[in-house]
């Protein structure tokens, strides 16, 4: 009826960890908020379960919604990189979040963090914090290429300081996982000096565990992400957390934003937006402590 | 093929299904729409018809999610491979599609082999190879992804998206499976054995039937399907992944009871499946043509549709056997 | 000349022989019937010569040639073709596809068209009114029976071996069953035939084995052997008085039923049991005696009113039933009476499991009942700690009836109380039911045996197409008289 | 409690993993190692313990891991909301717990009553209310993670933590679950009729047995024992996700059918179990300590040991019944 109203589409993964929780509540939070203050833009959003749903969402979205504009943020690059590609070739705009299609030039807008950062910052905090001949553990996420690339970069910026590292494993950026993992690091390792935990879920099991088994004392947790909880302790000078990296979920927000602001302004949006990894300092962790996301 | 209530039941909420699609939004019943849900109902649709054999014959396959990743990822590796030698071309995608099918045949083999020669329970058998399909093809992949040369991909993709005007391969595909599965199932020796031993394996025995053999057969035979299946999948996203076919196996498991073949064996329905299949494909394309309350309860709202199905199948048990 | 021979087998499981030194000839064209108690060890004999299982001493002959038969498929391809006493059918097939399992004729596809018109063709000859469409799992007991035995006709046997067929066969069913013996006999098979039945043996047979604790213990020709001698050397002692006296029930009702129906099954049953009696309920199979016993007890619904003692009672479910002092013994053993992968005192309790234990079961208080259950029912179990499955078919009903007797019920519906019991138990399990009615216990007795019910019953009601179609005392208690009833044939005898 | 070779095998898997572990890092024998095992086995271990029944009476339950998610959310959400009124207490906790256990008695009960009374297939009902839980629980944390106030967490985490000496809570109430879970199995009238239904359930029918209770019965026990390994599981991390519990209803039955217990019913053993628990846990304990070649192949070599440890329990059919 009205010929003036525009649908964007956003396709995302499904809330199966903390970081796509909070991701999932941002994407909902400014749907919501950007609804009403543009009753010309109508939203549609679906979450997936994995690459091949993903591709159905958007399919979907493409066959019945007829949108006008996708914002997507790729369960993994690889798959998504033709069927974002035809959206395109449909005339469609076309807004990617965070993990970048194996093709350049496809979208319009890009809105992502920075996965090489992430693992960098982390380990420079590291090599520059820990004395030489240190000992410390990692715990890896799911595996995927963005949890290699952090890995990697974390490895790299670890190079040459003599700091070593003991083991890694994949917690699965899950609070259970990495629970098991950290206790059987704790039994295996008698001298751990610090823990890099990839992702703050991660970081309250490896808290749980290390405090279980009453060495706290002897070693610190670096998490990644910014989840509230554990920025609300870095505010409190927490010994135990100096610092955290941040990979904000509240890109999505940025991302949906643009893309709706290319269609009530008159600025066409494009362009590259890389929201960078920042060290969460006791000094900083103000500005961003979201005490109402769930995340 | 004589409709009885256990086939009846899901056909009911299939069209139920349709209906409320209809209804809901306009595009539903498009050409378009309805050849996406059925293209991609194909795969899981293809493992669901090899699926039924294996449960009617008494078993189970808790791998086959994983083994499609597997599979998807050593045709793609074989194809890269390829590349250099053969050059982008057709030949190189058949090496491809080889590789997954002999290698579904063989997962299949591997799968049917331990529980049949080694008597080990198949639900233990299976869940142990789940895990080691989806191990190596994450190991093969180094934790990320495995991707198909560029090229090749563009050659590839009209397998999956090319077809006869609306009738796209992948519904060819799965609607020959289809028939082929519900031939077998009704008129072939095979079939007629599947049901027999499902039903009492010591009187299949007793009839001079290789009992051994037959379910061997029926893991090969979903070992091929998943391998055809693959052949389909891979044109789709041109990547593999740990994360590729994750819960397949549930798909495929839920299809085929809810088309009406018994857990416990003895009673194969291919067309049910078939129907189960499409059950579950438009669950998901409705969900997303609606605007729900929160994506957070599609889980829910899926279960609830699940369930419903199911009810109108159920066994109308006469009064006397209450 | 001899097709298939026992040399000198014995055999044994695990510690236990159960089969010692027999010799046994089938020559073709000739009935061979082996005869013996409950265990005796007659279906394992069998089991042997059809190469389901092996001896452990001793040689299988055929055409006088030593053979080992890795499998009963592997025999049935030299034309050994065996009745198993336990069904062999799967149950979500069709009668058809049961009947050609393993054989199906066609190229690619099968030939539908021809299984179900040679399936039928067979049941035609049995006089059956199966389908060959139907699925096994919804036929009775009988008729199942009944696809058994078209099963093996349909196999051209050199070597026929039946184990108990027509134990759980009517009157009219066993007739056709008899001329097709009679006419493989005339084709020149050799056909070895077990019963509990002596007079079929008596008819059937032209030669006789005796089969006592696993020994061959008497063999003789067609009319060396009266029934009486059969019983006598079977059971190792004379038998007398086969049936008990008749008794004297008392007036009063026991169980009163005002139009009872199950719907489809039974129509608007009424009757009397009195305490103390023994009712026999006799008819053709499918004539409704199990639908009306089950509906009495609360396995079916039914509409109508029952009483019990006068009082009237609501009966929903089988708990109920049994909480009215009533009890159900099924003709279904296999399938509805016993777990056959349990052992036996766990089946012997399941039904009146509060008796040993509010909270913990007092496991030796069971194996207490089962010694006792084993004595008074003379259950003959080479261990007791094995399982149900692995006792003979009849010892199987012997712990079917200990079982049912164990809550001491005041009415009890028995169908088909000796199915597959020999001469020797049946003896004592008829005495048992009188002493039951002497004691004032109220017995409902369904047989297809008719000697069984006029033997046995105080009176006889028979029913057709499920109503009661007349009741006979007394003098007229006859075969014939039932029979007519049962068929629903007017006048009298021709 | 006769040993026999269903659980004799898989304690002959379970004595040669621990050979193994001790032989790989010493610090596997440490107490301080084993008391986490054994702490972090208690989850699965309550819920396989109550998954035996469930299967023993021919049923299935996949909602269990959901159902955990579930339980711990609400009981999370109903301990936050009792504080403002009722303090810091044990009070507030114990709430929590009531909610915990109540919740999961009535989730059992759901799943049963749809099973017995709907008589729809228990794999159709689970997979339904699987989706259906873990959806509400992601929905009732918005996506993310529902945490216990800071100040009760502190109260109540020596529950998972404290104990006897290195005996701690978990393992007392996994080890009392066992031996109450074995004493019903064998001991009880229950027991008997849970194995008489999975054995032949008109067998159960004709004995006066109430088919549909008892198994009612079994669904309910399950839940009541999921909503006990909540109560434990919440002071651990006090949070929960949607992504709590995952996975936990394929390890339960795993466990379940490593131990002996057939999975088409009728044969329970409770000891199997909790050997199969422990093999499960053990196994990614040595993962773990010990040094392997790609964290990435751990499936695999998880999956290979599975079925190897079933390989030693594996019938041995006797010649009597080829
Ligand atoms: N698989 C087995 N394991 C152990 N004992 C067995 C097995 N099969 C049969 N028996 C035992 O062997 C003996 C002979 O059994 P068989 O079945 O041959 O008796 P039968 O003469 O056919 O008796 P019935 O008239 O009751 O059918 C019995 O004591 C029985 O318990
Ligand atoms: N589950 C069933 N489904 C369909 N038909 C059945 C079923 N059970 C029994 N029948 C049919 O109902 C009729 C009555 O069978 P039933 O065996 O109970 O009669 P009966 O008089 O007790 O005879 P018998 O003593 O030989 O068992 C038969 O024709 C039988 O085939
Ligand atoms: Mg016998
Ligand atoms: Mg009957």
């Amino acid at each position: 009826q009205d010929a003036e109203k525009k649908i964007i589409g956003v396709s995302i993964p499904s809330a199966t960890h903390g970081f796509m929780g909070g991701l999932n509540w941002h994407a909902q939070d400014s749907i919501e908020r950007l609804g009403e203050t543009y009753p010309q833009l109508e939203f549609v959003l679906s979450t997936a379960g994995d690459a091949a749903s993903q591709v159905s969402d958007i399919e979907d979205m493409m066959a019945t919604r007829n949108i006008d504009a996708l914002v997507v943020l790729p369960f993994e690059s690889e798959p998504l990189t033709a069927p974002v590609a035809a959206v395109k070739d449909a005339g469609k705009f076309v807004t990617v979040v965070d993990r970048g299609l194996s093709q350049d030039g496809i979208e319009d807008l890009y809105v992502a963090g920075d996965n090489t950062a992430f693992g960098r910052v982390a380990g420079e905090y590291f090599s520059e914090n820990l004395e030489p001949g240190s000992k410390v553990v990692v715990l890896r996420g799911i595996p995927t290429t963005l949890d290699n690339e952090r890995v990697e970069a974390f490895q790299a910026a670890l190079e040459g300081s003599e700091i070593e590292i003991l083991d890694m494993e994949h917690g699965n950026w899950n609070r259970d996982d990495a629970f098991t993992v950290m206790q059987d690091f704790l039994s295996k390792y008698p001298e751990i000096d610090a823990v890099w935990a990839a992702d703050d879920d991660m970081a309250i099991g490896v808290l749980e565990a290390i405090s279980a088994a009453g060495r706290s004392e002897e070693m610190w947790v670096i998490g990644g992400a910014g989840m509230k909880q554990i920025v609300e302790r870095i505010m409190n000078n927490d010994p135990q957390l100096p610092v955290n990296v941040t990979y904000p979920p509240a890109l999505i927000s940025s991302a949906i934003e643009m893309t709706a602001l290319n269609f009530v302004s008159n600025a066409p949006m494009a362009g590259r937006y890389i929201i960078g990894s920042q060290l969460i300092t006791p000094e900083n962790a103000e500005q961003f402590y979201y005490p109402d996301s769930p995340f | 093929m004589k409709p009885d209530l256990h086939t009846l039941g899901p056909l009911i909420a299939l069209i139920a299904l349709i209906v409320l699609g209809a209804l809901l939004n306009s595009a539903f019943l498009a050409p378009a729409n309805i050849t996406n849900v059925l293209a991609r109902s194909a795969f899981i649709g293809m493992i669901a018809v090899g699926m039924t054999f294996v449960i009617t014959a008494g078993g189970l396959d808790l791998s086959v999610g994983s083994m499609a990743a597997f599979l998807a990822g050593i045709a793609i590796i074989a194809m890269n491979a390829a590349l250099p030698g053969l050059g982008e071309n057709w030949g190189t995608i058949l090496i491809g599609m080889g590789v997954a099918i002999l290698g579904g045949i063989a997962a299949g083999f591997l799968n049917g082999a331990l529980i049949t020669k080694a008597r080990i329970e198949p639900f233990i058998v299976t869940l142990g190879t789940m895990g080691i399909f989806r191990s190596l093809v994450t190991w093969l992949a180094d934790g990320g992804t495995l991707s198909l040369d560029y090229g090749l991909r563009t050659l590839y993709r009209p397998v999956y998206y090319g077809g006869i005007g609306w009738v796209t391969w992948p519904i060819i595909a799965f609607a020959l499976t289809a028939f082929a599965g519900e031939w077998i199932m009704r008129h072939s020796r095979f079939g007629r054995h599947v049901e027999a031993i499902g039903s009492n394996d010591r009187v299949a025995r007793y009839s001079a039937i290789d009992v051994g053999r037959v379910r061997l057969l029926t893991y090969m035979l979903l070992g091929l399907l998943v391998g055809l299946s693959t052949v389909l999948y891979v044109p789709r996203l041109g990547s593999a992944s740990g994360s590729t076919g994750v819960l397949w196996e549930l798909e495929a498991i839920a299809a085929v009871i809810i088309g009406g073949t018994a857990l416990k064996g003895g009673r194969g329905r291919v067309w049910g499946t078939v129907v189960g299949v499409l059950i579950l494909s438009l669950i998901d394309n409705i969900l997303n043509l609606a605007d729900l309350v929160s994506p957070y309860l599609n889980g829910a709202i899926q279960g609830v549709i699940i369930v419903l199905a199911v009810v109108l199948q159920r066994e109308k048990r006469t009064a006397d056997e209450r | 000349m001899t097709v298939l021979a026992l040399h000198g087998v014995s055999k044994s499981f695990g510690p236990i022989e159960v089969l010692h030194d027999v010799d046994l000839a089938l020559d073709p064209g000739q009935v061979h019937a082996l005869i013996g108690e409950n265990g005796a060890g007659k279906s394992t004999i069998m089991k042997i010569l059809g190469g389901f299982l092996d001896p452990t001493e001793g040689q299988i002959l055929l055409d006088g040639k030593p053979v080992r038969f890795s499998s009963g498929p592997e025999a049935e391809a030299q034309g050994i073709v065996v009745i198993h006493q336990e069904f062999n059918l799967a149950a979500d097939l069709s009668v058809a596809a049961n009947v050609f399992l393993g054989r199906e004729p066609g190229g690619l596809r099968l030939d539908h068209k021809a299984m179900r018109r040679d399936t039928a063709a067979l049941l035609a000859r049995l006089d059956t009114r199966i389908s060959p469409d139907t699925l096994i799992r919804d036929l009775s007991v009988p008729d199942r029976q009944m696809v058994e035995i078209a099963k093996a006709l349909s196999r051209n046997a050199r070597v026929l071996i039946m184990d108990e067929p027509s134990a759980v066969l009517t009157h009219r069913e066993v007739g056709t069953l008899y001329d097709q013996i009679d006419r493989l006999r005339a084709d020149g098979v050799a056909i070895l035939y077990c019963s509990h039945r002596l007079d079929e043996v008596a008819h059937l047979a032209d030669r006789i084995t005796v089969l006592r604790d696993g020994r061959v213990v008497r063999q003789a020709m067609r009319g060396e052997m009266t029934e009486d001698d059969m019983a006598a050397a079977m059971v190792g002692r004379e038998l007398q008085d086969f049936y008990p006296p008749k008794g004297r029930p008392s007036p009063d009702p026991a169980l009163d039923l005002q139009g009872l129906s199950v719907p489809g099954r039974v129509h608007d049953v009424s009757l009397t049991l009195h305490r103390g009696e023994v009712l026999g309920i006799a008819g053709l199979v499918g004539s409704g005696r199990t639908e009306l016993a089950e509906g009495i007890v609360g396995l079916r619904s039914a509409t109508g009113e029952i009483r019990v003692n006068g009082q009237k009672v609501a009966i929903r479910n089988l708990r109920d039933a049994f909480d009215s002092g009533l009890a159900y013994l099924t003709e279904d053993r296999k399938e509805a009476g016993l777990l056959l992968d349990k052992g036996l005192t766990q089946n012997l309790t399941l039904a009146d499991l509060p008796r040993f234990g509010l909270w913990r079961l007092d496991q030796r208080a069971e194996t207490e009942a089962l010694a006792h259950a084993t004595q008074e029912f003379d259950i003959r179990a080479p261990d007791p700690a094995m399982i149900a499955g692995k006792l003979s078919g009849g010892n199987q009903q012997k712990l079917l009836l200990a079982k049912t007797m164990l809550p001491d019920p005041q009415i009890i519906i028995i169908d088909e109380p000796t199915r597959g019991i020999d001469v020797g138990t049946k003896q004592q399990i008829y005495a048992f039911i009188r002493r039951l009615a002497d004691e004032g216990r109220s017995l409902i007795v369904i047989s297809s045996e008719m000697a069984e019910v006029i033997g046995l019953a105080d009176r006889v009601l028979v029913m057709r197409e499920g109503r009661i179609a007349g009741e006979v005392t007394g003098k007229d208690m006859t075969e014939d008289k039932i029979v007519r009833l049962a068929m629903g044939v007017s006048g009298e005898a021709a």
